[in-house]
Parts: structure tokens; C-alpha cells; sequence
């Protein structure tokens, strides 16, 4: 295993206590137990919105506390949802006396630590809610599976939820704009090498040279199929095919398009899939009003890439346009 | 009869099981999930250890550090599941100093009745379920039919086992290795090995003379 | 060789173009020859500032062209640098009758080609200047090399020259903040593995599971040492060492500090090695002003970091601060 | 004695044995270098070949076509020296449309004083110029001798080789591999090799009835 760590038992830690360090005007690092958090929280009067999850997907979460986003990320250990306390003291920490809201992408582990967090808040007269985000179209729906996984619709209902919230809208309204953003968001993912846990230390799948994973989720999860590897235009098609269907877009339609690196793939690579996104989409009539390309949910070093589309609407774009500053996304300030 | 030194020493021996075979879990749950079930576990039970609580301490006592330590430190979903089995199982002790064989079987009851609330799967789903189910029946079974504690619990061991061995050849539609499909087959449900080893720790320690590795 | 990519031949074209299709709003490719330009150039009256070089840097250095730091860039081959043709049209293209300033990474092949670009220009009637970054010290100095490579403090040269010339400061003005930046500025980079340049299609080093290589530039060159892998504050340390002394930094000092990834590190680990670089500055007495931490000058797929340092003060500062609206960089706006 | 002809047939053979040994030149650059050698160069040639001009142009015609082909095809440091090459090469070749013995020479002079203008760099700096100098003093010193040009060429192929021999214990302090320090030593200069390439078709098609292999 080669990577920039010291010990296996403090990779999180220390790097949650880099960013803390990196960005002391924005986020605030509680250690014991470890969340981050919004540099001026509590905003009074404020919805809110509080994110987390296994560590490994860098920025994610983390990266997207502060100004117009999230009020409060909690890092598990890696690939490791995060437990109910972390989430109970962040609460604890930001909420502004107008409610919490919960963005938990939709893994058993999340959702029961989650759940736990929620039924421990509301005991002590917080109230929390919660949306769970399953946009990953690589996944059946849930009569055969856990349902489908949370992805790069993550980072969009962040966003989103977060611009609503700072705006001032209620718990009611963040959480439809956040159902919202959910239910309007697909994705799908692909692999081309895997990544090293490491707890592990050694790779959590084996792909051949001329070997590739589609369909992987975002914790180096082996995908739906392995097949022999294709060029970058068709892997684009073999993702943004089942995305388009699954969204049921039409020509006419807007999306927020986000082209997303698995941690490890060059941004020239990234740029190469979006040229052929953006054709499939402008063939298919369908405007991309807004978009990402970039690492923003990742899996380690995986090399990968995943593609997300949200239908977007007037509202949604606002939302997107209005001004966020977090280590990760920053525009408008 | 069970008493707290019993339950000490069986949650000494499940974690000592747990250590043992901690790259063992973390490889099955990287063929089919995501490489931590036995890193988080053995996170969990080195916590639950290090807060047991000391003399003085009533089974359920015990039991519910477990939980805690469980659910504060495991993280991923068979912490809040393997938490929930030790809060009820801790519920189900009450303020009892000492287990008749019924209580026992009545604890492992609770356990699996709070798994399955908490995780909403039956069996054959691919998951500890498959394991933690029959394991209770055949406890039940045997006592049901005059069997001591020791010989009740060898039973439950073999059916956690079998159990386990049951999940290989299964499609998953629960936790993350419904996410492969087809492809889950042939791979043993991590979480139904430490299932497995959570009753051998109890025949070693609950069974009476019979329990001969009983904790450090 | 496995990358998200078409053909070998086409990999620069067709992420050039998704980089244009990304952001039309911000920047205009052109295909023949291949340069990337502000989407508002020439901006009448501003001093243009057209930097290249090879490809497989990304975001570097298309990615910071737009308001407040470059007018174009002139993307090579991959490892390449680019040909005289490029840099002779881009800078027809956006100078705005107010001289033209090369920012140049010191390499043979990129000086050559800029000066056979700036001979030709000059011909013409259009003023060019050039500046040199040379920051590497990993190299030892020209008496016995080419010269110190131009590595990581180029983005600060790009970023603090670009606000110069964006408020409108004269040719001369712009030249003199450019050299001061690249004279203050010191970089050190390693690799925990190579990287595969398409064109060759297998990994340009050989690294064994336990070996790094300290003193890398960012062409998947070899570096001056290979050694045992250490921890990532050891190796922060031996990174920081030679930057903070060979800058002469003492304390009370400031810096602009950044920590860069090669491409393929994540995210999580570029933070574990900010958090010891700020420890090590911290106990120097040295203030950072300001920092960046993630990919901002990146050797393909390769996975290790670099560290640069940039003396800073008051003026600065306060260019750095000064709005940035790029593909990779922005703030303010 | 050389005319359009030959020079066009030398064009071809260097871009034909570059083609041939590209992989070779790739290779000695990924080991000091930054492996781009071989496809800079044969990117430069094959651009070089689709740009040469037709029937009625002059030697100095060709070799500017190549010229200006290497210099905005090729990018790197090979390109601007290649290209400076060709550029001076072709200035002294002028309007001539056939080149004795000692305007060839007086050729490649002046296409390796361009090479040194450009680059800066004298012999035994592990670069071209190790190759490329011993090679145009042989060239003439044979040429002197009262040799022909067949075997003047011969002789500078010869001298080209073991320059680029001699590159391979040296320590460099011009291009990439000056980043080196002492771990460039053992390695053979790829451009040196690239230049002994260049005197192989020379060698090949402008020593008169001495060039067997000349181009297709
Ligand atoms: N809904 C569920 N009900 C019961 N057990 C489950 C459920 N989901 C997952 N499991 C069990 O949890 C185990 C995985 O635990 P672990 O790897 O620690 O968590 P995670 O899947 O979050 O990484 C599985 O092997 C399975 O036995
Ligand atoms: N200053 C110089 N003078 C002469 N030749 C040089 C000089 N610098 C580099 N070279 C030659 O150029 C060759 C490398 O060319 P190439 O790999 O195409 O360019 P780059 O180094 O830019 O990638 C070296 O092997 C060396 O022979
Ligand atoms: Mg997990
Ligand atoms: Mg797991
Ligand atoms: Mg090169
Ligand atoms: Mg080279």
C-alpha cells in the first residue's frame, strides 16, 4: 500500500485536522467525537443541513461545509458510515432553533446511524429530518436490493438544499427543495482500477489491463459488470445512457450535468468524457444549463469516473447560482 | 448458571474470536461489500472492552456497555445492528444477577428480534440473519426438548454455522452486496461469520463445565 | 495502459474541446493551432498574459485562463511543449495593444519554442516579454543543469501577475510582480508511483511496493533519490526542509503556501501533508496567509504531492485576493 | 553529387529510419528524459514528409519544408534544434540546385552551429551535440583527406556513432536529464541517437553510387 499517511488508525483524523487547518475561516474541526463544522455556527434561525458518511470521498463532506451548503459534516473511519454520536453533537453544535435537516445517501450502515441520531435529537426536543439520497441508476430498485445507492446526486442536493437554507426557508421547504433535487437526480459510475482501504492495505478488487467495472458504486464496491475495456466515447454512452432513461429526459428539458473523477483519474481524462456527454445531450435536445467536472464524490485513488444529471428548473438553477463558499465549491463570493 | 463472570467472559471471548479473525471478515466483505466488516467489529469490541464496566456489574450491565461501545464506535451497519442486539438482549436481563437456561435463550431472542427491526430482513436475504435465526431455534429447540445449556448452545453454534454456510450460494437483497447481483453468489455473508463466531464465544462460555476456553 | 480516452493522437484535442464545451462562458478554444483564450479577449488596453507548455498538468494551463489571470494558453502534446505557431496566433489573438507577457516554465524545450514565438512576434510589431519560473530545488542550480524547473510556483505567478494586469498595470509593471513572484517562490515534489504517458502506453518509472522517488519535476521524469516509503510527515519534512531553506524564510515571516497533488492522490492525503507543513511553518515562526491544497499542477495519473512555498507581502496578498474567475480557480466573483 | 533528389531521398530515409526507431528513442528518453523523443521526432517527420514541395524545388526548398515543419510539428527541445538545423542548413545551401562535396559540408557546419546557437550546449554535455560535432569534423577532415563524399559520409556516420557512445558515462548539464545529477550516467542520450539517424541517411542517399538503401 502507498499512500501519504502515517498511521492507519489516524488517516481521518488527521486529515479532517488538515482541512480544519487549511480552511480556518470556514470550517470549525471538532475531534472527540469528529465532525465538522461551520466556521460562524450557530446561524440563528437558520435550517440546518447536516451531511456525512464513510471517509474516502473527499470533498465530500467536509468540503462542502460552510457558507450556502452544509452547516455540519460528520467523516466516518473509511468507507465507514459515521456513528449516531457524531452526528448528535454536530447537531448539537449547529442547529439555529429552525430544525435539522439529514442528507444521507442511502447505505444500511447511514441510514441506521442516522435513524439512531434522529430518534436520540428528538428525545431531546431537536427536531430532524431526514432525505435519503438512492440516485445511482446501477443499482435495482429496492424489491431486490437495500435500494439504490446514494452518489454524485449527493453533491447536488447539498448544494441545492444548502442555497435554500440559506436563504431562509423553512425545514418544510429545505427538505422539498432536498426531496426535490433527490428525486430528480441519476447516476452512474465505472472503474478502472480499484482502490486500497487502508485499514485493508491491499486493493478491494483485482481488474485485469484490459479490464474495466461498470455500474461501481463509491467504496470500491465491485460494480454490476465486468467487461474488457472500451474508449472513453463509449464508456460515456454505457453511463449516460441508462442515466438519461432512468431521468425519462426529454428534448427540451435542462439538467445540471457533473462529470465526476473517482479520485485518481486526470482532469484531462474528465474533460474528454464531458466532450462526449455534451454531445449525447445536445443530440438528444436536452440543455445543460449548468455543470461540474472534477473530483467532487470520490472512492480513494480509484481510478473511475461517474456521470450525474440533475433535471433542472428555474428554481433549482436560482438555488445553484446563489453564492457558496465551502473548502470545495466556492462561486458568487 | 450464568452470572456476570460468565457474560464477562463470553464478551472477552467474542472479542478475542473477533480479533482472530478480523482479516478474515474484512476479506469476505471485500468480495462482496466494502473491506471493513472485521475492522469495524474489531473497532467496536476493543471500545466495548475497554468500557466494561467493573465488580458489581449486573449481566445487563455488561450487555448494554457492549451496546454502547457498539453503537458509538462501530459506524457502518453492523454497528447499530450488533448494537441493537446487545441493548435488548440487556432489556431482556433486567436487573437479574444470574441467567437460568430459559433467560438465556430468551436474551437471544431479544437479540434477533432487535437485528431484525433495526435491518428489516428475514432469512435468505444474505445477511447475519441467516445465521442469527436458526441459531436461536435450535437454543430454543434444544432447551425445548430437556437439553443442558452447554449441549443447547453446541447446537445453536452448528445451526449459526450451517446457517452461514447457508448465505453462499444466495443472491442478496439486504446491505451492500444486493448492489452486485448475480455476482454476490459463491461468497459467504461476512456478517454471518461473525454471527457465527458470536455463538461459538457463547458455547465456550455460557455452557457450564462445558465452556472449557472460557476467557483469558 | 488504462485511460477514459479515444485515441492516443487525440487526447489533447478532445480535452481541450471539453474544457470549451465546460466553459463556454469563460474561455474559446481554438483547434488550429491549439490554444485555449479568454471567452472576452482581447480585452482592449490590459497587458495579455499567454502561458503553455505540455500537456497532462491539468488544470495547468488552460484551466486558469479568464479574468484575472491568463488571456491564453497553449496547450503541447502531452509532456510536450508547445510549438511557436501556437503561441504566435494566441497571442495575435488576445493582445489588447498593451504588450504581451510569456510566463514560461524553464524547460529546454518550452524557452526555445517561446523565444522562436517571441522572435517571430516581434517582427511583427507586438511587444512580448518573457519571465522565466524556475522554483524547483530539487535541481541543483545552472552550472550544472539547464536550470531549475519551473514547477509548482507557476500558478502563482499566473494567479498574481493575472490580477496585476486585469487592474490594468503597464507591461513593465506586470513583468516586475511576475519576476518577483517566480524569484520568491520555491517548490519540491515526490512520487509514490510513475505515471503513463499515452504515447508510450506504460509507465514511464518503475517504483517497487515499498520505494518512492524524492526531487520529481512533473514529466514523470525520474527525481534525484529513490528511497524506502516513508511517513507522509516524514516526507513532508523532507520536502518543506529544503523549500524553507533554500527561500531563506525566517520568522515572522509570510507565505502563500500550496500542497499539490500529481493527479492521482486523493484528496485526504494531500490534507495529512498540509497538516504537518502547517505544523513545521508554525514552529518556524512562519505565517501563511494564505494556502491552497488540491490539484493544481498534476503529472497525469502519477500519485505524490508537492510543496510551494511563496514569500509573500502586503502587495502580494492583496493581488492573490483580488477576484479570479477561471475553469480552476475562482473567487471573489 | 547531390541534387533535389538526393536530398529528398535523405529526408525520406531520416524520417523512415525515425519511424523505425521510435520506440527506441522513446525509450532512452523515459529512462533520463520524459519519453516523448521518438514521437516528437517522427510527429516532426511525417508532418515534414506530407509538406515537402514538388518537381522544380531546390535543395534549399526540401530542407526548409522539413525546417519548418520540425519547428511547428515537433514542440520539445528537439524541435526548435532540428528545426534551427534544417533552417540554416537550407540558408546555406541557397539557390543552389546541385551541392558538391564541400557545399554538403558546409551544410551540416552550418546545421550544427544553429544546433549549438539555439541550444548553448558544447560536447560532453550529454546532448545531440556529441553526436552531431565529431560527426561534421569527420565529414570534413575526410572531405580534406581528398576522400569522397560516399566515404567522407561513412566516416561521419562512424564518428556519429561513437559520439553518441560517448554520451552514455557522461553526466548531464544540458536538457531534461541534467535534473538527473549522477543517475543519468549509463544511459545514451536519446537526441545523440536521433542524430547518428540522421548521418545514417545521409550516409545512405547523398554519398553517390555508395548509398545502397536509398529511400523508397
Ligand atoms: N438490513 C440488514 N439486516 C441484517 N444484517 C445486515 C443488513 N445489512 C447488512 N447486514 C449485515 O452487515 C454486514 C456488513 O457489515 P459491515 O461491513 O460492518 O457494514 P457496512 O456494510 O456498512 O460496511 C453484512 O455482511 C450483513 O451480514
Ligand atoms: N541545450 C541543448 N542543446 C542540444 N541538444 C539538446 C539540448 N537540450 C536537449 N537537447 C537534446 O534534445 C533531446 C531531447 O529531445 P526531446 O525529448 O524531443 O525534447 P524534450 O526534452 O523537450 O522532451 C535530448 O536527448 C538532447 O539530445
Ligand atoms: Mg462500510
Ligand atoms: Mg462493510
Ligand atoms: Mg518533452
Ligand atoms: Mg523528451
Amino acid at each position: 500500500m502507498k499512500k501519504l499517511i502515517n498511521r492507519v488508525e489516524a488517516v481521518v483524523d488527521e486529515a479532517t485536522e488538515g482541512m480544519g487547518l487549511a480552511h480556518p475561516d470556514l470550517v470549525r474541526v471538532n475531534r472527540e467525537p469528529r465532525f465538522v463544522a461551520r466556521a460562524d455556527a450557530p446561524v440563528q434561525g437558520k435550517v440546518a443541513l447536516i451531511s456525512g458518511g464513510g471517509s474516502g470521498h473527499e470533498p465530500l463532506h467536509g468540503g462542502y461545509v460552510g457558507r450556502g451548503m452544509l452547516d455540519a459534516a460528520c467523516p466516518g473511519e473509511v468507507f465507514t458510515s459515521p456513528v449516531p454520536d457524531q452526528m448528535v453533537e454536530a447537531a448539537k453544535a449547529v442547529h439555529g432553533g429552525a430544525g435539522v435537516l439529514f442528507i444521507v445517501k442511502n447505505y444500511t450502515g447511514d441510514v441506521m446511524n442516522f435513524e439512531l441520531a434522529a430518534e436520540l435529537l428528538q428525545a431531546e426536543g431537536i427536531e430532524v429530518r431526514s432525505v435519503l439520497v438512492a440516485d445511482d441508476v446501477a443499482v435495482e430498485n429496492s424489491l431486490y436490493t437495500a435500494g439504490r445507492r446514494g452518489v454524485g446526486g449527493t453533491v447536488f442536493v447539498e448544494k441545492i438544499a444548502g442555497a435554500a437554507a440559506e436563504a431562509g426557508a423553512s425545514l418544510d421547504e429545505v427538505e422539498r427543495i432536498a426531496r426535490k433535487v433527490s428525486e430528480n437526480s441519476r447516476s452512474m459510475g465505472m472503474a478502472l482500477t480499484s482502490c486500497t482501504v487502508p485499514a485493508k492495505g491491499s486493493p478491494t478488487f483485482e481488474l485485469a489491463e484490459d479490464e474495466m467495472e461498470i455500474g461501481i458504486g463509491i467504496h470500491g464496491e465491485p460494480g454490476r459488470e465486468r467487461m474488457k475495456l472500451r474508449s472513453a466515447d463509449e464508456i460515456t454512452e454505457m453511463l449516460a445512457g441508462p442515466v438519461i432513461e432512468d431521468l425519462g429526459l426529454k428534448a427540451g428539458e435542462q439538467v445540471i450535468a457533473m462529470v465526476n473523477g473517482m479520485g485518481g483519474t486526470p482532469l484531462m481524462e474528465l474533460y474528454i468524457v464531458y466532450r462526449k456527454l455534451a454531445g449525447i445531450l445536445q443530440q438528444r435536445g436536452i440543455q445543460v444549463a449548468r455543470n461540474l467536472v472534477g473530483n467532487y464524490i470520490t472512492s480513494l485513488e480509484m481510478q473511475g469516473c461517474s456521470i450525474t444529471l440533475l433535471r433542472a428548473d428555474e428554481e433549482l438553477i436560482r438555488l445553484w447560482d446563489a453564492p457558496v463558499h465551502t473548502p470545495a465549491l466556492r462561486w458568487g463570493v | 448458571m450464568v452470572g456476570a463472570g460468565e457474560v464477562r467472559a463470553f464478551i472477552r471471548r467474542f472479542a478475542e474470536l473477533i480479533a482472530e479473525h478480523k482479516d478474515e471478515l474484512t476479506a469476505l466483505d471485500a468480495a462482496i461489500g466494502d473491506a471493513d466488516h472485521g475492522t469495524n467489529m474489531d473497532r467496536g469490541l476493543q471500545a466495548a472492552l475497554e468500557r466494561l464496566p467493573g465488580e458489581g456489574a449486573t449481566p445487563a450491565d455488561l450487555l448494554k456497555a457492549v451496546a454502547m461501545a457498539l453503537i458509538s464506535k462501530v459506524g457502518g451497519a453492523s454497528g447499530p445492528l450488533y448494537g441493537t442486539a446487545f441493548l435488548r438482549a440487556a432489556a431482556a436481563a433486567g436487573s437479574k444477577t444470574t441467567l437460568e437456561p430459559a433467560d438465556v435463550a430468551a436474551l437471544f431472542r431479544a437479540a434477533l428480534a432487535g437485528i431484525q427491526e433495526r435491518g428489516k430482513a428475514t432469512t435468505g436475504e444474505k445477511t447475519m440473519v441467516d445465521a442469527f435465526a436458526p441459531a436461536v431455534e435450535a437454543l430454543e429447540g434444544k432447551l425445548g426438548q430437556g437439553a443442558g445449556l452447554g449441549e443447547a448452545l453446541q447446537a445453536a453454534l452448528e445451526a449459526a454455522r450451517k446457517g452461514s454456510d447457508s448465505t453462499i450460494p444466495l443472491v442478496a437483497t439486504k446491505g451492500r452486496a444486493s448492489y452486485l447481483g448475480e455476482r454476490a453468489r459463491g461468497h459467504r455473508d461476512p456478517g454471518s461469520l461473525s454471527t457465527v463466531l458470536l455463538f461459538q464465544a457463547a458455547a465456550e462460555t455460557l455452557g457450564g463445565a462445558g465452556g472449557a476456553t472460557a476467557g483469558a
